[in-house]
């Protein structure tokens, strides 16, 4: 089994996990959920750096084990798991309208990065459809769940495909790079888990339609 | 500037008609006497009045001011200064620089000007309401006597008085209907300036207790009767001595100044019968309706223009 | 030197105007009224030489508008002016001195001294002003400082009477502006010196001339345009009035011959009959309602615009003359109208000063509550005679020498001149003849019913003489009157000198030795010193005959006016109504002009009555039509706009994200 | 020289900050400290300019490509505009520092910060357009002042004037779409927004980019067809109606076509008569509208719409070649920044002293405070132009160029006639308030008049002294130019 067939196989494994924290009932949950994701999403960098010889991917992995697999699950774990809203609506889509409708996107993935003519990354199609699907599963995340903190959970999967997507293409980037990557995402989440909790002190709900007071 | 001998004969004229002034009052009296078929008084009573006046006391009214008691000088002082410049005795005005067509008007606006204002004066009811009829009266005439003394001037060629009597005396200017219309109105206007009995108004007795002179008494009566009197001759003399001028001699000889005298005096005469038969036989008008007759003067001195324009 | 006298004359003006306005009431008056007196006398010491040799001076400094020079000359005519503006506001403001501290104390008396001398400045300066602009400037300069003494009084009708002189003084200034400028557009500049010689075409000439006489006319007070001087000068406080009236109408007349004369230079026939015309019509219509007058001060208004219309005349002749290329006739009619402005400004001003005298002892403008006053207030009395014998032409005054002077332009004329004005002349003689008889009765109404009878309230049984200052005021006016009358023969050469220069230079010979004549002794010949003479001279015959009589006459006594037995009691006295009352039945047809022009202007002050309800519903016509529906259709639009802010930043999300792909989709097409 | 024009652009808007953040008391002390410098420094910079014989002189700031953007042009006419703009604005901060106050019976308020910050940022923004260069300069600085205007008149922040702000703020802002079809034309034809870029377009292309101008100086100068925003906006303060609506933002619009007009040399006669057959249309629209007005600040905004006119007639008469004409508006404008911000100082001051603003209900002002009376009559003869004050001069000019255009164009004439008769109609009108307000026993508001602060004294005082000599220095100024 060569190094691609292992990234490809890692990749495969992202959409599961992407799928789990969609479906997570608590806020906790989810985090764990998250925390497991960067994991594997580590690995993919580790396996990725092995096949391709990029050695600055292991200053990579390492820097996204710390802060993702590590912190922000952390964070995420420590402040939202406190909350929960017992009037939430249950959710609309079922679970298995939601792994459909990733099939769906993955399909479409695929088709579009096969139509592409990537000289550098031919032979990572299939983990670079893989990202691109991650990123619209984010997307789906934050559009499906009603809960607000599913869609921060929504966000930290986009952006972990896009990193997936950086690093497959982009792989000879300089750590900078990635640590700019990381300190987005950390600022973020620490931004929108602050948002949350005021939200939630403020209007006693998490529920995103109750929200519609905020338009201009 | 005038000589000697004219200054003479200026001032001489002017005693000779204040002299002749009563004298014609007089007989203006007698002739309507005689229209009445009774005897009148007799042609010198007027000088016996006047004599009678200036002897009597002045009884002044309460009112009365500087003016009230300055009328009776003023009016006779301009009314001699009108004599010594008419061309009675001569075909030139004896001193020119007063015997001007416009001065002679505005000296007799002079005289009306100071009876009216002693006539408020005075401070009587009659006198104002016979003051503002004389003033009444001097705004219908002006008209008159302003236009036709125009258009005798136009056809002179000059304003000076002696001039105007030179070209009326020679009648054969070539515009004879101008100047007959000219005598008309000129005529008219000496009338109705006379204050005969249809153009009383500002004496009218029966209604007015004789008008301004109503407050007057003693000398200051004396005078303005005489001033009245001297006013209706320097009428007379105007339309004799300016429109009528034959028999007068061009140069002031002795001789003929003489015999123009005695035609000036014959003139009068048939000019005071004339007017006395009028004066007689019009019954009085009421005052609002003068100015019908004052119009019909002014068409006569318009048809004068008319006719000068055209040169008939 | 005479432009140095008269910067001087000016400078002192403005000065002691300023200067009254600081310091405190009384001494403010006290200032402003001597400044006025020395730079009185500094205007006649700078026009005097100019009137002897009619040498022309002037100036011309680069003031701060490139457009127009800040010129100066003082030329005959002007010299002319400013003698008499500076004689005028020479006795005005001796007569101020205690008049205003009497009349108007505490009420800023100050600053009525500031605005008389601004307003003679102004005055002197529109006389001596060879500039468009500058003439403009002070023109306005002198209506602006006379609207505030015209509303003095502050009291309702001194304010509507303020309004409607300034607002038909600013419209006539703004027709005379556009005469001005075409002539500018004509020449190129705006100096007089180029007027003067400006090959205007026919039209724009006739159109340029209609321009000023309406302008000038409006300001000079001719019957069409003069509905605001009968009631602004009896506003105004008395000494003001007598400036008003005196002069500033005359400004009016000096504004028509410059343009209608000097710049134009009169060639075409029918605007000296216009000008004729016009004169004879404010002459009679002047006079006739000046008799209908219960108020004093209206009554003399209305007869400054009797006297303005003899003015123009006098002007209208000129012109005709001028025209008609007799020379020595056009010297003559505008030796008649500049003398006649110059008398006029005398006895009217003295007239005024007059009733002024009266007013502050009666308190009220109106000849019924007054009554006999001659023996009260006799110096008083004795100048209003004099005034009012002036201004009824009565030899041997001056108001019958300028008014002598007329009638012989308009024999001349009619003598020589062609069809059209042969007629027009002995009319005007005639309507002239008419105001002179009218003015007669007027004055006798005037001064009988104001000094002469009875006093007919308590404040005229209760009256004294007035304060020396204002008598010296008088007499000092009184004293010209008598002087320009007698002295014709040494006046009219210098007035007819004047009259010349406007004409083009030709010496026509008015006066020789004692004799005064219009151009050749043949036509007539008039001497006011020999007229004078004879009558005192005269007047010595009926005092010699009383004279003779006198020993045997009693003293003379008094008693009660006679009224046919009953008590005379003062309602019997003529009232100034009653004595007027035959003119109003005999000349009814001239007062209906009168009533049908009220008729019509009610019937205009109604139309614009609906102007403002119309205009109020203009300007929210614009909200309602053109506003409203954009407002609501931008409203509809944001409604429908609304839907895609649904609030749910779910929605933000996916829109953001289609945002993105459309945009990779554009650049890689 | 050059940084002595920037200083006048940046000291206001560096004012404006600090004013912003400075403590309340503070803002109005700093607000004026900042209005004198910017004051001295256009006074420096008008003596230097004079100093170095006049030269005008146009510096490129900022070009992207060949397109200049933005540009400062230093010449008489914009030296003489502004030093009227930053004299004013001096005036209104000291004026405003007094008028804001809780004496004020008409408005008490306390003077707030965002006040001075935003007088400053629009002293900031009127400088900055009276030395652009370039049409997108312009356009920048005349979204500014729009800007500043709503902020400004919506200060008091009740319904009417908040209303009022927005309303002002749509139609100025359609006004301004001229500006952008303007540039969008200039930068099509020739690639650059510089104004002498005018000159060298064809006589189709000038017609478009002057009617572009004309109709955004319409929108801002609150001409016919966009008139109607002006007398809402008088619900603003006195001091900013004084300074906005009546001498600064009103001539932006005149300003900015002025500009065009001398950018572009030879002008297509079509935009002369546009502009003379509107403007005199305005007239008689803004002159029918006074006699409904009672309200005094309405009566004033329509008089600054009909002396607007004047302006552009003026302008569009130079367009038939007559240059005295041209300075004749430019005069005017100078003229009547002094004059009718006078006649709105005198609006606040009897709003200040007896809470109205209803004119039946003032009378007798002269008696009871003279120094507002004597204000009131010098501000309405110096807008109706009588002489001896300022606005008689700069009509005068106007009129004499009209003449001089009539003379080859006579169609001209009715429309000068028409103005003549329409500044006589106002000078009617105004002398009938004067009548009825100021003279006569005070009415029972008048006589409970409070004493007016000395600061609004003072500044009234400096403006009637200038409604007395604007007309000279400007004349003298504009005239003298070294031939």
């Amino acid at each position: 089994m060569t190094g691609l067939q292992l990234v490809n196989g890692l990749a495969s494994l992202l959409i599961v996990t992407s799928l789990l924290v969609i479906e997570a009932r608590g806020a906790a949950q989810s985090a764990l959920y998250y925390a497991l994701q960067s994991l594997v999403l580590v690995l993919v960098f580790l396996a990725l750096a092995a096949t391709v010889d990029a050695p600055r991917l292991f200053a990579w992995a390492a820097i996204a084990f710390v802060t993702k697999v590590v912190l922000v699950p952390a964070i995420m774990y420590r402040t939202l798991g406190r909350m929960s809203d017992p009037t939430l609506a249950p959710r609309r889509f079922g679970l298995a309208w939601t792994i459909i409708f990733a099939a769906a996107v993955v399909a479409v993935c695929f088709a579009v990065v096969s139509a592409i003519h990537l000289p550098g990354a031919a032979t990572l199609k299939p983990a670079l459809a893989i990202s691109l699907a991650h990123f619209f599963l984010g997307l789906t995340c934050i559009v499906i769940q009603r809960n607000l903190l599913k869609q921060v959970f929504g966000f930290c999967l986009m952006e972990n495909g896009s990193h997936l997507t950086l690093a497959l293409m982009a792989n000879q980037a300089p750590e900078l790079v990635e640590i700019g990557l990381v300190t987005d995402a950390i600022f973020a989440v620490v931004v929108m888990v602050i948002i949350a909790t005021m939200i939630r002190a403020k209007l006693q709900t998490l529920d995103v339609g109750q929200l519609t007071s905020l338009r201009g | 500037m005038p000589t000697i001998g004219q200054w003479a004969l200026g001032l001489g004229q002017a005693a000779a008609l204040l002299l002749l002034a009563p004298l014609v009052s007089g007989f203006c009296r007698v002739l309507r006497a005689k229209i009445h078929t009774r005897t009148g008084p007799g042609v010198l009573q007027d000088y016996r009045d006047i004599l009678k006046l200036l002897k009597r006391q002045e009884v002044l009214p309460a009112g009365a001011g500087i003016v009230f008691r300055a009328t009776p000088f003023v009016l006779m002082a301009s009314l001699l200064l009108i004599a010594t410049a008419l061309p009675v005795l001569t075909l030139a005005s004896p001193i020119e620089p007063v015997g001007n067509l416009f001065t002679f008007i505005y000296l007799l606006a002079l005289v009306r000007f100071f009876f009216a204002l002693s006539g408020i004066d005075s401070g009587n009811a009659f006198a104002g309401i016979g003051a503002s009829r004389e003033a009444t009266m001097g705004a219908l005439m002006e008209p008159v006597l302003v236009l036709a003394l125009f258009v005798a001037a136009l056809l002179a060629g000059s304003t000076d008085l002696g001039r105007i009597s030179v070209s009326f005396s020679s009648l054969a200017g070539g515009s004879i209907g101008a100047q007959a219309a000219v005598i008309a109105a000129v005529a008219f206007a000496a009338f109705v300036e006379m204050g005969k009995v249809p153009y009383d108004m500002a004496e009218a007795e029966q209604e007015l207790q004789d008008g301004p002179l109503t407050e007057y008494s003693g000398p200051g009566l004396a005078l303005l009767k005489w001033s009245v009197g001297l006013k209706q001759v320097v009428m007379a003399a105007i339309l004799i001595g300016v429109f009528l001028p034959y028999g007068a001699p061009a140069s002031a000889s002795i001789g003929g100044m003489a015999f123009a005298a005695l035609a000036f005096m014959v003139k009068l005469v048939v000019v005071l019968v004339i007017v006395g038969v009028i004066e007689n036989g019009a019954a009085r008008s009421r005052f609002f309706l003068t100015s019908r007759a004052t119009w019909a003067g002014f068409g006569i001195a318009s048809l004068a223009l008319v006719f000068y324009l055209v040169g008939l | 030197m005479p432009l140095g006298l008269f910067a001087l004359s000016i400078g002192l003006y403005t000065v002691s105007a300023v200067a009254s306005l600081a310091v405190s009431e009384r001494t403010g008056g006290r200032i402003a009224a001597i400044g006025a007196v020395l730079g009185a006398l500094a205007g006649m010491g700078a026009a005097a030489p100019v009137l002897a040799d009619g040498q022309a001076v002037a100036v011309t400094l680069a003031g701060p508008f490139p457009f127009a020079s800040f010129a100066l000359r003082l030329d005959g005519l002007a010299a002319l002016m400013v003698a008499t503006i500076a004689l005028v506001s020479a006795a005005a403001a001796l007569f101020g001195i205690t008049y205003a501290q009497e009349e108007y104390a505490g009420r800023g008396v100050g600053v009525m001294g500031f605005f008389m001398n601004l307003f003679v400045a102004a005055m002197m300066m529109v006389a001596v002003a060879d500039n468009a602009l500058w003439f403009i400037v002070f023109f306005e300069l002198m209506s602006l400082a006379s609207f505030f003494l015209v509303t003095f009084e502050q009291d309702a009708e001194a304010i509507g009477a303020g309004w409607l002189y300034f607002v038909i003084a600013h419209a006539g200034s703004m027709l005379v502006l556009i005469a001005f400028l075409l002539l500018f557009a004509v020449t190129g500049s705006l100096d007089f010196a180029a007027f003067r010689g400006a090959a205007v075409p026919a039209s724009t000439a006739s159109i340029v001339f209609l321009l000023a006489l309406f302008g000038f006319g409006a300001k000079a007070g001719m019957i069409p345009l003069h509905v605001w001087l009968p009631r602004a000068h009896p506003a105004a406080p008395s000494h003001a009035s007598a400036l008003l009236s005196g002069v500033m109408v005359k400004i009016g007349a000096f504004g028509i011959i410059r343009v209608g004369v000097e710049f134009l230079g009169a060639r075409v026939l029918w605007w000296g009959l216009l000008v004729l015309a016009f004169g004879a019509v404010s002459t009679l219509l002047g006079v006739a309602y000046a008799l209908m007058q219960h108020d004093l001060k209206r009554l003399l208004a209305y007869h400054t615009v009797e006297n303005i219309g003899i003015i123009l005349m006098g002007i209208g002749i000129g012109m005709v003359g001028i025209a008609s290329g007799q020379s020595s006739l056009a010297v003559i009619g505008f030796l008649a109208a500049l003398y006649h402005l110059v008398n006029h400004a005398v006895f009217k001003s003295l007239l005024f000063l007059g009733a002024g005298a009266v007013i502050t002892r009666i308190g009220s403008k109106d000849m019924g509550r007054m009554g006999g006053l001659l023996r009260a207030m006799p110096w008083t009395a004795v100048a209003f005679l004099i005034g009012a014998l002036a201004i009824c032409a009565l030899p041997p005054l001056n108001g019958f020498v300028s008014e002598w002077f007329t009638y012989q332009s308009l024999f001349i004329a009619a003598l020589h001149g062609s069809a059209l004005v042969r007629l027009a002349a002995p009319l005007s003689a005639v309507m002239l003849g008419i105001a002179g008889a009218l003015a007669a009765m007027c004055f006798v109404k005037a001064f009988g019913v104001t000094f002469a009878g009875e006093a007919r309230s308590e404040p005229a049984k209760a009256a004294t003489e007035v304060s020396w200052p204002m008598l010296a005021g008088m007499g000092l006016l009184a004293a010209s009157c008598i002087l320009l009358g007698i002295g014709a023969p040494i006046m009219a050469p210098l007035v007819g000198g004047v009259a010349s220069s406007l004409v083009g230079g030709s010496t026509t010979a008015v006066a020789d030795g004692v004799l005064v004549f219009p151009g050749d002794p043949a036509i007539g010949e008039l001497s006011t010193p020999l007229i004078a003479i004879l009558l005192i001279g005269l007047a010595g015959v009926p005092l010699l005959i009383t004279a003779l009589f006198a020993a045997r006459r009693p003293r003379r006594r008094s008693s009660a006016v006679w009224a046919c037995g009953y008590l005379p009691d003062a309602q019997m006295h003529v009232s100034a109504g009653g004595f007027a009352e035959p003119i109003r039945v005999l000349f009814r047809p001239l007062y209906g002009v009168r009533s049908r022009a009220a008729r019509g202007l009610a019937a205009a002050a109604d139309r614009f009555a609906a102007v403002p309800g119309g205009a109020a519903r203009a300007e929210e016509l614009w909200d309602r039509l053109l506003l409203a529906p954009i407002g609501r259709g931008v409203q509809a639009a944001g409604e429908q706009l609304q839907v895609l802010q649904g609030g749910d930043f779910r929605v933000y999300c996916l829109y953001i994200v289609a945002a993105l792909i459309v945009l990779l989709a554009v650049v890689t097409v | 020289m050059t940084n002595l024009a920037f200083a006048v652009i940046l000291i206001p808007f560096a004012g404006a900050v600090v004013a912003g953040l400075s403590p309340e008391p503070l803002s109005k002390w700093t607000a004026q400290l900042f209005a004198l410098i910017t004051f001295a420094a256009a006074l420096a910079l008008a003596f230097a300019f004079d100093a170095a014989g006049r030269p005008s002189l146009v510096l490129d700031l900022v070009t992207f490509g060949d397109a200049v953007l933005l540009g400062i042009t230093i010449d008489p006419i914009s030296v003489l505009i502004i030093l009227a703009v930053v004299g004013v604005g001096l005036l209104v901060c000291v004026y405003s520092a007094a008028y804001l106050s809780l004496e004020n019976r008409e408005h008490p308020d306390r003077g707030r910060r965002s006040y001075y910050a935003w007088l400053m940022a629009f002293i900031g923004a009127m400088a900055g357009l009276v030395f652009a260069s370039t049409l997108a300069g312009q356009l920048l600085f005349f979204e500014l002042t729009g800007v500043c205007s709503w902020a400004l008149i919506g200060y008091y922040q009740d319904q009417s004037s908040l209303r009022a702000a927005t309303k002002a703020m749509v139609v100025t802002h359609i006004g301004s779409l001229g500006l952008y079809v303007a540039a969008a034309a200039l930068f099509a034809a020739t690639g650059t927004f510089a104004l002498s870029a005018i000159g060298q377009l064809d006589d189709t292309m000038k017609t478009v980019v002057l009617a572009a101008i004309l109709f955004a100086a319409w929108g801002k100068s609150a001409q016919l067809p966009m008139q109607m925003w002006l007398p809402d906006a008088m619900a603003a303060p006195t001091p900013i109606s004084a300074y906005l609506h009546a001498a600064a933002m009103v001539k932006v619009g005149v300003y900015v076509f002025a500009r065009g007009l001398l950018a572009a040399g030879a002008v297509p006669q079509t935009i002369g008569w546009l502009g003379a057959v509107m403007a005199v249309a305005t007239m008689v629209y803004g002159f029918l509208l006074y006699f409904p007005q009672q309200d005094f600040k309405r009566l004033l905004a329509y008089s600054t719409i009909t002396q607007l006119s004047y302006i552009f007639l003026a302008l569009s008469i130079s367009v038939f070649g007559s240059p005295l004409a041209f300075e004749g508006a430019i005069a005017h404008v100078f003229n009547h920044a002094f004059a009718k911000s006078l006649f709105f100082f005198v609006a606040g001051a009897l709003a200040y002293t007896t809470g109205t603003r209803l004119l039946p209900e003032l009378r007798g002002i002269l008696a009871q405070a003279p120094l507002i009376g004597v204000g009131f009559c010098a501000a309405a003869l110096a807008v109706t132009g009588v002489p001896p004050f300022s606005g008689f001069f700069s009509k005068f000019a106007i009129f004499a160029g009209g003449f001089q255009a009539a003379a080859a164009h006579p169609l001209l004439l009715p429309l000068l006639v028409i103005a003549m008769a329409e500044s006589v109609g106002s000078f009617a009108w105004f002398l009938q308030w004067v009548g009825r307000s100021v003279l006569g026993k005070p009415s029972p508001k008048v006589a409970a008049a409070i004493p007016l602060p000395a600061a609004m004294q003072g500044v009234l005082l400096i403006l009637i002294i200038m409604t007395l000599c604007s007309g000279e220095i400007a004349a003298s100024w504009l005239g003298g130019r070294p031939s």
